[in-house]
């Protein structure tokens, strides 16, 4: 009854490592039917689907909210844990500590990132874990009944009328501002661009911050809101036209330079982003927090890739000279030193 | 100059004595201290160290605690034998809180014999004494406590050459720092020798009660437990008096788990803040990791929504908590017993947690690497309780023994088991009545390995559900995990003499008890039983001493009388047979305080 | 189609049913629902109505329950005597479990009857019913629910006149919602009138019990209780059940508390998150603000670190605790009593607060009021205890009375008392003997009015300190004020009917244990003394209640009996007499409960 | 023994409120000899003296750590309450809402702001209360005994070797991005400009984020420390020469326009600024961000106004409509509603 997701695009009832769609699939969503939410779960299966994970190496983590609740709408084959409000950034920092090979994908609310959540977001910004951490944004808290979050832009009108006296927090500015390596800011409703930059989130070596505006069709979607279906679909100004060409792609070609540019992800998949908007080059760091100061004085909905590091970064495991072999399973005889280390200890204290 | 009171030097009293020495903080006096207590630990004569440091870094009074006893007597002791008062700004107050007939050392400036006509004054000329023999100025200030030991060294007979080896070991054999401070040394027992005449009637010798025995502070202790318990993820956020744990812990891991090619098999992190560190031990726990941190009071405090989480969503991990004064920011750099409650019942709602008591370092190391295994075989976070007494003082030991129990990981549903039961299984499933679920790893390859996890109300197979019946049967089977958690912790420690009276302790009151005890039976001819409480939940042998004893002292070192109150909460027969015997002024107890107040309850 | 066990129409129910409503989340079933007690309140006859809902926004089950009661019983039963299903999804689990003998109204083409011979069965065309009487497609989702108010009023004789006025009071007379709906009530009334042939029992009629009575929720009373409290800085954030109280507070202020100029004399202030609250409140009650918060279990784990602060430097605020079912995030949309070790002793180290706790929503609008007084006179954090089932049900309840006490500031030391004093004051001083010093607020215009406030060791006057005498004395003294607050909060209410056996409670177990103990009397012959208790610290009237009986059965509507656990840790004396009744499904206790785990007890 | 403040300037002894530079003293540092954090509190005495602000209208709050310990010792005459870690921000917010007419200083550490306190930091600057929030910023906990903040600089060193592998927290920038109108980065040891932005910052209406370098010379002063005195003191490039001009001075007279820069804070009072790096204009945001952006790239370390508001931004209590008088001393007329009001409430609900 309630939040139905999309019917699935026609395409290979297959995918590269042999599952089907279904095999992506999770339970019923209990959202409201029309939830932004529901459509960022739908192109979170497609885009899986696509990229052909596989469903066991992914591990997906939240905190509390509408948007929290959707782990349990895709990828029933998963391991998840919804944890607790505005922690997800810790929880998820955990397991990515305790097994590296684990692909996490962080879901959250702009109420669980950038109010109670806002220092976590902050600092699992500057780990660079292998993972991508998407923000369903819908300026409100929709599970506690449309309070404004810090996303809610100056302005704006609650349901009942109350206007925003803050100004609104730009994520996508913070995780750049962190040294996030691939910053993106989408609209739930471009079917599109929603699944090209997801896959090559999924595909990107660390951590991927998507600050997906997802309109809460019960809370926030009237007139006098700015992230309502209707506003968004008005305002979006897309930056880029966005290709995703994954590493094993047979296909592949090395693609003509121009007015596209070609980022490499790390794994050997690309993104290619053909500018819309001549003038922002996303892999300039500098160029892409102006352009955001900018829009925000202009009250521009910039959709798209907002900077995408032109090299790879090392991820955290990395720094850390961390062994490849996932910690969770090393055996005892790695953990527990031999005797030997205990005697000598002892001796040096004797 | 000494008077009525102090012993006559025929009577001397050799290897039991208490020294204590003031100074201020950041004055390098650490040094000098760990060279008195390690030159006297290499005679073989039982001793223990306590450091007493402000909260702050550098200039304040901090004041050292030596106990030299020969019985193997290591507790705090209220008044010293010996005073040492390096620091001007609190000579006044140290001078007139010696009690009578101790022996005063103090700069012979700072004139003190008038004040204690009751005491034996030795006045020194530190500032002449340094100049001598310290040419560079800036280094005066520090290396003058060095002097104060070659004082004590001939005062008490503390020999040359185990402090000038002490020495060498506390300066990790940096032969630079080592050429200033000998000098200082030798020439303060020089001085000594040839100026002091002594009137006190203490004096120390070799002796060999410390074979097979180190010195080591308890945070170093544990840390070694984890290690050895095979702990792979530590996130952490500094907090006094725990950070030396987690410190000494990457150093251990760094150097005994880097492989050959610089790989590591584990990850030290310092967190954000310890709501970060406690969600970190969850996911790190939940994605199988044996995983620990360590924090105190304010940050515990911090972790309790998360533990909630934890303890409802099954999840493994450990917290030493080496506890200071509180509440809040309280005293940081004093002790206390005072998060029983905090811990046992953290998070709201219906909670309980699983806590891990050990009275020594030995304890501490033992307890800690078991602790990995307590917790992945409840799948529950587990408390190990410390304090700083125990967590940052100096104490004698036993060598750690290496553990003979294997790190277990508890009830883990791997791949071929799912082969096995074709995927049929169910994460909350009590389908051995005990209480305790299997659990799979995230990363298991077998398409029906994944489960959801949450904090909110599931069915046996891990759906979502806000069903009554089913809210409850989870309730309920955890609190059947909690019972049979009961066997498989630590017991008690019981020591019997028949008595109808007991005498019920935890944790680092361990020492003084002993030694109340003793004194008890006598002095004052009252024989006690001992129980000595080593984890929450409470045995069926905590019970039974309960049970089987008209009155039940128990100590607690914190003003509410935690442990009492948990026992009465938890033991209802307890009633009112269980009396308090309280101590929270930020010192450890001492032996006389317990004497004292039981003797007081028994004669009301 | 009605079978055994059914009664004969002759023997007619009037005024004391209980009625099920099972909907989905979002439906807007709650203005039917709402209609329909306010309906029967209208009438004289006492009711209340519990509503079931889940933790979404929408399209999930939910359930309302309104009962009907002449003799005023107002708690939870378990069984419906009438059930109406609207909702396709839990239909047969709903049919399935009502009790033989229940009216059954369900759409027709569900065909249910088959299934429960044993009820009394009224299919009802509610599809049909809705095409005939709601043109607009989009709309008939909705106002489904109002066929079933009609289709009842004809059933059980709810006067249609006051089904109009209590559906225009609902939707506060919005004509356009109204031209709606009422077509759809007349129309369930006029096809029940013509269809049904009334098989069941039950009734109901005017009766004139309602005088001087309101339709409150625990919530709103309490946010009117801090609104004439004189709150002025309301720093919250939402959290399910709580949020409806602060917003309640943020409407009644700025209707009633903002000036002609538009200048409000408050601030209410959406926080970041819960710590940032608690933090807000500190340093509003530190400045001298009336503060108050409403949070749920999780957001009072997150507060626990300030607690302590607020504790150790004393600090006035409220935080009104609208429990939830825990632990963790647990079941937001249902009940508990789950928080009460949590409150009472949050944080770390030797904390206790004062918690108050009410019963319904006058007393919660009533101890609101005087939870403020009370923070500042103790200078301490003081919670209210609520709980969803109180914050969130509709409760009937005699009218509010205006305060008589008037707002008291506590020990306020003023500027023109300092110039009396010539500036000679310690703000931690313990003048008066009762364990609360004066304090002066920030702003005070007097050069010796400023002290510096610490979570750490100080003096009577507020200077640092680490000495042990110094912490040691200040505790003692927060343990005395303590002390001296056990003379000021509320007592509990003793009722006696010259028993050995007592039972005790608190909070809102209060209606199904007013029902238990007279069913108990009547139909057991067991008289019970009771006590309700509704604050700790616990007063003397409390002790002397369990001193005085042999058995005491405590009440806990959560699984670890968390009054008992409180009432042994800290009345000693209780010791085994205590017993515990516990419900902890979810659902608020019902009187059988209580009975049952009673006669069980005392037959064992 | 411990911790001294230098020697007062010579100057008149006593201010425009007759009070003498004793009066806005505290107790005796126990800080470190030669702790940066004590040239901060000397400024704080000497700004506050020369401002002549009214000690008792100032409120001073802090969180925890050897930063947050020095309200005591400066103004003993002023309320202070050193609270819990990390927390500073929301005591303060409690403290200005109950009463408006104060001043605060807020005092905090790079740890305390920029780790535990991150969250609180950045919701605070949304706000605007009339607050003075400085960070002493050495770049370790210091209390703790010389571990990492977030505001370490990648590549330095901790005092036993140990290098930073992660990137700074770059606060000024944050406090922009979150709307802050005055923002300024400083050095302990450049006495003028310190005493300069101080008095400024505490005549602005609203709140001032003072970034202050402030080495730790017990565990961060070393070689390969990015902030010890002789690394800050070489690397120090002040961006103007700043004047305060208070808005009581007598010999105030219209400043003349030019290279120099006449910033109006709101109360009256004037900052001027004349610029050493023309490049850079304090009163453009997005310049300001992109100008912190670049000197993190070249690892210069710029002091000076980095952002000052053009024009003045209504604080806190005015978007809230508070009544003027502190609603901490209202009298209960005021906030016990009449009989009638609850009759009413009553009625409607019966
Ligand atoms: C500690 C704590 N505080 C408050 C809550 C209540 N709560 C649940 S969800 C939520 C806000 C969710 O907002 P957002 O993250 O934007 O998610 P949305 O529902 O809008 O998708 C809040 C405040 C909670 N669960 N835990
Ligand atoms: C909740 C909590 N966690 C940890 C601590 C321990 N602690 C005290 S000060 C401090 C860091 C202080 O660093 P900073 O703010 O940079 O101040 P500094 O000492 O460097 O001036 C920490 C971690 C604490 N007091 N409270
Ligand atoms: S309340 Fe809003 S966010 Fe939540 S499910 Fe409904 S539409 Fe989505
Ligand atoms: S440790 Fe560092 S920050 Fe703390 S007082 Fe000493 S020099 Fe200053
Ligand atoms: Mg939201
Ligand atoms: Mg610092």
């Amino acid at each position: 009854m309630a939040g139905t997701t999309e019917a699935p695009e026609a395409g290979p009832s297959t995918n590269r490592i042999g599952l089907g769609k279904k095999d992506y699939a999770g339970s019923k969503s209990t959202l409201c039917v029309g939830c932004g939410h529901d459509l960022i779960t739908a192109r979170i299966i497609d885009s899986a689907f696509d990229l052909g994970l596989k469903p066991e190496n992914v591990v997906k983590i939240s905190g509390i909210g509408c948007s929290s609740k959707t782990p349990a709408y895709f990828m029933s084959r998963s391991f998840a844990f919804n944890s607790v409000h505005g922690r997800m950034p810790s929880v998820a920092t955990g397991a990515s500590l305790a097994n590296r090979q684990l692909k996490v994908i962080g879901i959250s609310g702009d109420g669980d990132t950038a109010n109670i959540g806002m220092g976590q977001f902050i600092h699992l910004m500057r780990r660079n874990l292998n993972m991508v951490y998407i923000v369903e944004n819908n300026g409100v808290y929709g599970l506690t009944k449309g309070q404004f979050s810090a996303t809610a832009d100056k302005g704006s009108k609650q349901k009942w009328g109350t206007v925003n006296t803050a100004d609104p927090v730009d994520l996508c500015a913070l995780a750049i501002e962190m040294g996030c390596g691939f910053v993106a800011r989408l609209f739930a409703g471009n079917t599109k661009m929603m699944k090209q930059v997801l896959q090559a989130a999924m595909a990107h070596k660390g951590t991927a911050l998507l600050d997906v505006i997802s309109p809460c069709v019960t809370f926030n979607n009237h007139a006098g809101s700015t992230k309502s279906f209707p506003y968004v679909k008005d305002h979006e100004a897309a930056l880029q036209d966005i290709g995703f060409v994954p590493v094993y792609d047979p296909t592949y070609q090395e693609m003509k330079e121009g007015e596209e540019r070609v980022v490499s992800l790390g794994d050997g998949s690309k993104i290619t982003l053909k500018a819309l908007d001549n003038s922002h080059n996303p892999t300039d760091r500098i160029a892409a927090l102006s352009m955001l100061a900018r829009s925000r004085d202009d009250a521009k909905l910039l959709t798209g890739m907002i900077y995408v590091s032109p090299k790879a970064q090392p991820v955290y495991a990395e720094t850390q000279q961390m062994v490849d072999a996932p910690l969770a399973s090393l055996p005892a005889e790695v953990t527990r030193p031999p005797k030997t280390v205990l005697d000598k200890m002892m001796d040096s204290l004797s | 100059m000494s008077t009525a009171g102090v012993a006559d030097p025929v009577a001397t009293v050799v290897n039991d004595l208490s020294l204590h020495v003031a100074t201020a903080n950041g004055s390098g006096s650490q040094t000098s201290n760990m060279v008195l207590l390690r030159a006297l630990f290499q005679m073989g004569i039982p001793v223990s160290g306590k450091n007493l440091f402000p909260s702050n870094i550098q200039g304040l009074p901090t004041w050292f605690t030596i106990r030299v006893s020969k019985d193997g007597w290591i507790a705090r002791k209220r008044d010293s034998d010996v005073l040492v008062c390096m620091n001007p700004d609190t000579v006044d107050e140290d001078v007139a809180t010696a009690r009578p007939g101790a022996a005063l050392i103090y700069e012979e400036t700072l004139n003190q014999q008038s004040k204690r006509p009751d005491c034996i004054h030795y006045p020194v000329p530190f500032k002449k004494l340094i100049a001598e023999c310290c040419p560079d100025l800036k280094l005066r200030k520090l290396v003058v406590n060095m002097l104060y030991v070659g004082v004590l060294s001939h005062l008490l007979g503390i020999e040359m050459a185990e402090l000038k080896k002490a020495l060498n070991r506390q300066l990790h054999g940096k032969q630079k720092a080592i050429d200033i401070n000998v000098p200082a040394l030798e020439h303060g027992a020089k001085w000594a020798a040839e100026h002091m005449k002594k009137r006190d009637p203490f004096r120390v010798q070799r002796m060999d009660a410390n074979k097979g025995r180190i010195v080591v502070e308890g945070n170093a202790a544990a840390a070694m437990g984890f290690l050895f318990g095979g702990v792979t993820v530590v996130p952490w956020y500094p907090i006094t008096p725990s950070s030396s744990l987690c410190e000494s812990l990457e150093e251990y891991l760094t150097e005994y788990r880097t492989d050959a090619d610089g790989k590591r098999s584990f990850c030290v992190i310092q967190a954000e803040d310890e709501i970060a560190a406690a969600g970190m031990l969850t996911g790190a726990g939940w994605a199988g990791a044996r995983t620990v941190t360590a924090t105190s009071g304010p940050g515990v405090s911090l972790m309790n929504e998360i533990l909630g989480l934890a303890y409802f969503a099954e999840i493994p991990f450990v917290i030493a908590n080496v506890q200071r004064t509180g509440p809040s920011t309280g005293l940081p750099t004093r002790t206390m017993q005072g998060d029983l409650l905090t811990m046992i019942y953290a998070s709201h709602g219906d909670t309980k947690h699983i806590v891990l008591i050990p009275s020594d370092p030995k304890e501490a190391f033992e307890m800690a690497t078991e602790s990995l295994n307590v917790a992945e075989e409840f799948q529950t976070p587990v408390f190990l309780m410390l304090d700083l007494d125990l967590g940052m003082n100096y104490w004698m030991s036993d060598r750690f023994e290496y553990p003979k129990a294997p790190i277990t990981r508890g009830k883990l549903m791997t791949r071929e088991k799912l082969e096995q039961l074709k995927g049929a299984w169910g994460r909350y499933a009590d389908v051995d009545g005990d209480g305790v679920a299997w659990r799979t790893l995230p990363g298991t390859d077998h398409p029906a390995a994944a489960y959801f996890t949450r904090g909110t109300g599931h069915t046996p197979d891990a759906k979502y559900s806000e069903k009554p019946e089913h809210w409850k049967g989870n309730m309920d089977r955890l609190a059947r995990k909690f019972q049979t958690a009961k066997g498989r912790v630590p017991k008690p420690v019981v020591t019997s003499k028949g008595s109808k009276t007991g005498l019920l302790y935890y944790g680092t009151t361990h020492e003084a008890v002993r030694e109340a005890a003793a004194s008890l039976e006598d002095k004052h001819g009252r024989k006690l039983d001992l129980c000595r409480v080593r984890a929450f939940p409470f045995t069926k042998e905590v019970e039974d001493f309960i049970a089987s004893h008209d009155r039940v002292y128990v100590v607690d070192n914190n003003r509410d009388g935690q442990m009492a109150m948990v026992l009465r909460a938890e033991v209802p027969t307890c009633g009112p047979k269980v009396r308090s015997v309280l101590h929270y002024d930020g010192m450890p107890i001492t032996a006389a305080t317990i004497v004292e107040q039981f003797l007081a309850q028994e004669k009301a």
